[in-house]
């Protein structure tokens, strides 16, 4: 089996779960919107972690059923949201004081494009998409580490590219990708695997990746 | 002395061309009576700084459906599609800015410091034109207070000296945009007695109050 | 009648009393220890004013009869306090907030020297007091107007001078002079009396202080 | 993994040489068993950060009588004679900060900003070999961040997870400390279940706190 004939129908769950063995009781972590919301609903059950949403909580919990306090809390989508019991709502600064200061364990986000230095690029896209950056930038400066979760390529393209194309996010900010073909870590050299998908052989990795890439002696297989 | 007004003589402290700060992220802490008094009061040419531009039809997301808005600074407009139509057109200058920078840049201008000392935004697009500082062998980009004409503030629980008690996440950009305009309106979901919000969890103090309007609610 | 023969057991409260005239209905103040504590029992009935502490109140009270909650409310001091109703308690970051970004309508306190530009020392002595400077620079940087309330000599030597002699706290920052001899206003082109004690006459001002003193011409009696 | 321990095992965390922050205004809100256990233990040549040195034989003035600190990082001394004496003994190294800037670069170590451009203190020997930044046509000094080895907090109401509720103003600088130490301690008077303080009335979250201790009282 190859990268294009991968079975994609539970690619997602593949990066989220693989995303969770990364995560350790008691961290205290941010996860983006899209793919990395995955992410906790794999963690083993003896390991906690504490989700902070940038709107204000420290503890956030999932989409209530519901919902006891329309629209007073919200998620980062401004839909509806709850907060864990133990939990605590903060202002814009507190927030900020929590991610730019250092005190947040790992960020899991997307990315348009990640390079060979751990450049990463995922809030614009000239003249096409320009959302803004929410606290993205801050973030990925902030966290005490950073994980791209995200599909391999977009349409067949390479997003792991050796310099980035579009404009950066945050410089050499990025400490290890996950993605449904496998697990790279960012090291001072560049690139290298250290995990594989059990479907694929190490030239479909090589061959969906722009940046150079090296090959970890102790390749395993991405569980 | 009474801080409580009617929310049309609120918005008559608010004129064509005037910045103003709304708290809220998505909506959630809007102050929604002020929003529609501006749109009724035929305000224009303004420049809003807030978190987001919220969703259609929601909050401050109007004042953009209605053109009122001239220049908007903020962090995400990503859902409101209306703010890339008029960007796009040349109607509406948008600001961006990562949200832990603007709260920190409200941050100081409420708080008379010189600007901010941030890592955000090194070696980016947010960088161009910016000092670079260097601080122990760190770089930091100095970036300016803001501060405002307005600013609206939405509250669950005011009392009659303006303290405020916020619910849910609906607090987010609310404290700190309370320090760092001219005139502060708060719209009280709710108002109590001096005294119902004890002193310890009151998060902002009424004397950063100027005027209260009553009838909020999300 | 001359400055030495003035009356010095009530000098106190004339100070604080005229003072009091300066404070407005609603506005915010902080008042430093000593002399500008007994300025509130002078203030009209229809004048309410805020009190701020540094270490922590917004609406600080009177010190209390019976201590509710000892230890746990103090004043700068260290000693029991109280707060007012409708007031709030704030940490440290929110108190200088306040302070440095011009929210505190007016600053009352003592002075070790004055000069003609509006210069204050009051926080050093060098080699005999050194305290610290405590909020006192927050302070008379950040309130809107700076009110200084002292006795216009230290035995007997000028304490308003051309230029201070002790390391100063800030740089121009006092507006207004209150002694027990007079008002002196803090003009771009130095300083200028507009009241004075009725129990003093011009020449007994100019005497006791040290930096050039204009006169207004609609000087008038202090009250 | 439960964040309480004993207070000689929170004190283990500390070693000669360290610094420490310690909330408290004139001993209100300082950790007074955590300090009873630090000279306990026999720890010295502390840099000690804090607003004051507090009063005689009242919280971390303990500390001074003691002769445990090497250096004090603070913003007044005035009320506790063993510094000037130690001081001018030469026994004691005092560094005075305005009280702004003291909280401003605390904050400022916490929240991972480069410094605090402040308008408190140009023109005074504060500002002797200080950067001067002009922003704007303002001059303001540039004030380095402040960080500590250990933290002690001092704590009205604590739950399980570290959540905080300060009583009265004996909250003053523990909110700031406990987001600019490595390792934070705080010293809970009442140890409350999860859910006791309100989502909107913690003050600080328990993200913040590393270690619980108990039988705190001022």
């Amino acid at each position: 089996m190859t990268a294009t004939t991968l079975d994609r129908s539970n690619l997602k769950e593949i990066v989220a779960r693989r995303v969770a063995r990364e995560l350790r009781d008691g961290d205290f972590v941010n996860l983006g919107i899209g793919l990395p919301t995955l992410v906790p609903q794999f963690l083993p059950t003896d390991v906690r972690v504490t989700l902070q949403a940038e709107v204000g909580m420290v503890g956030a919990g999932p989409c209530p059923e519901v919902d006891a306090a329309p629209r007073y809390v919200v998620d980062a989508g401004g839909k509806p949201a709850s907060i864990r019991i133990g939990g605590a709502f903060i202002d814009s600064v507190t927030s900020f004081t929590l991610i730019r200061g250092g005190h947040v364990d790992a960020t899991v986000l997307g990315a348009l494009q990640v390079d060979s230095e751990g450049n990463l690029a995922n809030w614009i896209i000239p003249g096409k998409m320009v959302p803004g950056m929410g606290g993205a930038m801050d973030l990925v400066v902030g966290a005490k580490r950073v994980i791209v979760a995200m599909e391999h390529t977009q349409r067949g393209e390479p997003k792991i590219l050796p310099r980035c194309t579009l404009p950066l996010t945050a410089l050499g900010c990025v400490n290890l990708i996950v993605t449904e073909m496998g697990v790279i870590e960012v090291q001072p050299y560049g690139l290298l695997l250290t995990e594989i998908n059990p479907d694929l052989e190490v030239a479909d990795v090589v061959a969906a990746t722009a940046a150079p890439l090296r090959i970890s002696s102790s390749l395993t297989v991405m569980l | 002395m009474s801080k409580l007004i009617s929310v049309e003589d609120a918005v008559a402290n608010i004129s064509d061309g005037m910045s103003i700060m709304a708290g809220g992220f998505m909506g959630c802490g809007n102050a929604h009576n002020l929003v529609q008094a501006i749109i009724d009061a035929g305000l224009k040419d303004l420049t809003m700084i807030s978190n987001d531009a919220s969703m259609p039809g929601y909050g401050i997301a109007k004042l953009v459906e209605q053109r009122r808005v001239r220049k908007l600074i903020t962090s995400h407009v990503g859902l409101n599609p209306q703010v890339a139509v008029q960007m796009n057109a040349g109607e509406l200058e948008v600001e961006l800015v990562p949200q832990g920078t603007l709260v920190e840049r409200i941050r100081s201008g409420g708080a008379g410091l010189g600007g901010v000392l941030t890592p955000t935004g090194i070696g980016t697009l947010v960088a161009d034109g910016k000092p670079v500082i260097t601080v122990d062998g760190r770089e930091y980009l100095l970036e300016k207070p803001l501060r405002a004409d307005v600013a609206l503030i939405s509250g669950y629980r005011v009392d009659k000296n303006g303290n405020i008690w916020y619910r849910g996440d609906a607090r987010n950009f609310n404290p700190v945009m309370a320090t760092a305009a001219d005139v502060v309106i708060v719209e009280a979901d709710h108002l109590v007695e001096l005294g119902d919000i004890p002193a310890e969890d009151v998060v902002t103090p009424g004397v950063f109050v100027d005027y209260i309007v009553t009838g909020g609610s999300l």
